[in-house]
């Protein structure tokens, strides 16, 4: 009875901040609630026994999605006409609410109306001891359904490709991203000093323990992706180069090392098969390739196309 | 015996929490809500990290609440400075013995 | 003890609909973004909870990872608000070269 | 009275997010704020999908959503990533947050102070 109370008051809040960051008028303000939605969502997971996904959202969602919409925000708002006085509601409005309230309310129906459930769990469990991971959703991931995550690997790549496309000419083959200044021993500089080695710590543990309990290459990876952000903007570090050769190898070498192992699977069977009794290892290896690649593909995804450096 | 001493722990930490909301709420300015946050709510947090301390089954998990609050007083600690050279400075005139603000100029009040 | 902590759990939110409201009252961009941080340590708090009240104490590594990328959002905020989001809110002196920088090319 | 499950409490509030989502979507002129709705769009998704699989507590969660669950958010991210990059570049090309087409006056945001 306490556990539905605390659902429901759960549930109620991601609303309230769900729907704040759709109907609030200022659009600093809605970027606020999304990223307090994110941490909420990130509970959720956690009520419906997801702690991998809970560990994914409170990574992304309330995390990196954040410095993203932030950064974008004050580079819009900057350049963007005076803002139009809002009006009543209109029809375009009204019929867009009742078009979406029958939408919301239709799926609402299908899923109470849902078939017995015949879930997978089984399945995945009868055939964990030959996936080379401990904890079913890395089996998942990395073995059972690889193809997901390969190419969602490559789809991380496509996307730093369109926003590295964003560039001007001039700007070609410099520095991903505006170049952050601060005060040298400030608050910010300090802060940035401290967090780093903890967070690698961190990342590097959801990696490891990612073959056995919740966690694996994309949170670790996330989390490393942070880390390497908070030291850019604390002005510790500077963002590479796109042209860098280092950066364009730790951008690649994790899809093609799970690639060729896919296809290296061929001869021991099938494509994207791990033969179990290497599993293990082979796992944890394209585990770790998959982590800095992720690492370096996010934190570039957030830091941008590259820019003209300036003048000193 | 040690269930006892997470109740009484970990309630507290709560009726900080709540304190912590409460001044968010009713503190007049950005700034006294400023103190209301960092100061009552990691408090809040120790507390309830400290009455599951006694709970946990191994010695990781200890070390991962300690570090949970440790990071938790790191981020408030830096973002509380931070935020606060930024806010606006109209909020200081109501605020005698606050520090001077040394680089607040209104910007966050534009957008 | 399990219902104990969903209940504290369940006030842990209550308190942090209380930030919510802060943020969509403002007034200042400061406001928004410090009850935002707020409900960054209620919900790790919320977790710790939860871990406590199911016993699944791998949820403590979510808590770790929310603690750990709390500060990430309000840095980003105060970069954002000098410059093109990567001035030094520290600095006056970089502060007018960032606004300088930031006229129109 | 039964106590609601959890399944069927998410399940139901991912349903909503759906729809809060898309009238965001269609409303909003301002680009960003589109991204925004499309992002609780998403969130809505996942969340049904999550909830639905779990209706039976007792069996565990499913690792297969999960696994797929988990490729959505980080695939979400780089599209959001990629259309905020977009949005920037138009920004500063066309000195506006919006689309043309979309310049009539409609709900529209501001900082107020």
């Amino acid at each position: 009875m306490i556990a539905s109370l605390f659902d429901l008051t759960l549930c109620l809040l991601i609303l309230a901040a769900a729907g704040a960051a759709v109907f609030g008028r200022a659009a600093f303000m809605a970027v606020v609630f999304f990223i307090v939605y994110g941490i909420l969502i990130a509970i959720a997971w956690l009520r419906l026994g997801a702690i991998d996904v809970a560990l994914a959202e409170a990574a992304i969602g309330a995390g990196l999605t954040g410095v993203l919409l932030l950064a974008a925000l004050a580079r819009i708002t900057r350049r963007i006409d005076a803002p139009e006085p809002s009006t009543g509601p209109d029809r375009t409005t009204l019929a867009t609410a009742l078009a979406s309230l029958v939408i919301a309310s239709a799926i609402a129906f299908a899923f109470l109306t849902l078939p017995e459930p015949q879930g997978l769990q089984e399945r995945v469990a009868e055939n964990l001891a030959d996936a080379g991971a401990e904890n079913p959703v890395t089996a998942v991931l990395l073995n059972f359904r690889g193809w997901d995550t390969l190419l969602e690997s490559i789809v991380l790549l496509a996307a730093l490709l369109g926003i590295w496309t964003l560039a001007r000419d001039e700007a070609w083959g410099g520095r991903a991203g505006p170049r952050h200044v601060t005060r040298p021993g400030g608050v910010l500089a300090q802060f940035g000093r401290v967090l780093p080695p903890i967070g690698l710590l961190v990342g590097i543990y959801l990696v490891w323990a990612g073959s056995k309990q919740p966690g694996g290459a994309f949170q670790g990876g996330t989390v490393l992706a942070a880390v390497w952000i908070v030291t850019i903007m604390a002005g510790l570090m500077q963002a590479p180069r796109v042209a860098d050769r280092a950066l364009r190898a730790a951008l690649v070498i994790g899809p093609v090392i799970f690639l060729a192992l896919a296809v290296a699977g061929v001869v021991a069977g099938a494509f994207l098969v791990f033969p179990p009794v290497h599993a293990g290892w082979l796992i944890l290896a394209v585990e770790a390739v998959l982590t800095l690649s992720i690492a370096v593909t996010l934190a570039m995804l957030v830091f941008g196309p590259p820019e003209e450096e300036e003048k000193p | 015996m040690s269930d006892l001493f997470t109740i009484v722990m970990t309630a507290s930490g709560l009726v900080f929490f709540a304190a912590g909301t409460l001044g968010l709420i009713r503190f007049p300015d950005t700034h006294s809500r400023l103190h209301a946050l960092t100061k009552a709510d990691n408090l809040g947090l120790g507390l309830i990290a400290l009455g599951l301390a006694v709970q946990v089954p191994g010695l990781a998990d200890l070390f991962k609440l300690v570090l949970i609050w440790a990071l938790a007083i790191l981020a408030a600690g830096a973002t509380a400075q931070l935020v606060a050279r930024i806010a606006a400075p109209a909020d200081l005139g109501e605020e005698p013995q606050s520090p001077p603000d040394e680089t607040g100029d209104g910007e966050t009040r534009r957008t | 003890m399990s219902s104990w902590y969903l209940l504290l759990a369940t006030g842990l939110l209550l308190t942090i609909g209380g930030a919510l409201w802060r943020v969509w009252r403002g007034p200042d961009q400061a406001d928004r973004m410090m009850a935002a941080q707020l409900v960054g340590t209620g919900g790790v708090a919320t977790i710790l909870l939860l871990a406590a009240a199911t016993g699944e104490w791998a949820m403590l590594d979510v808590a770790l990872v929310l603690a750990l990328l709390a500060a990430l959002a309000a840095i980003a905020f105060v970069k954002s608000v000098r410059g093109a989001g990567h001035g030094d809110p520290e600095d006056e002196a970089q502060n007018d070269a960032a606004r300088a920088d930031e006229a129109p090319r | 009275m039964i106590a609601p499950s959890a399944s069927l409490l998410y399940g139901l509030c991912g349903a909503a997010l759906i729809g809060l989502g898309l009238y965001g979507f269609v409303v909003h002129r301002r680009l960003i704020r589109r991204v925004l709705a499309f992002n609780v769009i998403g969130s809505g998704i996942f969340l049904l999908f999550g909830a639905s699989s779990y209706r039976d507590p007792a069996a565990g969660a499913d690792p297969v959503p999960q696994a797929m669950i988990i490729t959505g958010i980080v695939v979400a991210l780089s599209a959001t990533a990629l259309a905020l990059a977009l949005i920037v570049a138009y920004a500063r090309l066309a000195q506006s947050g919006a689309l043309p087409e979309d310049a009539a006056p409609g709900a529209d945001d501001e900082d107020r102070p």
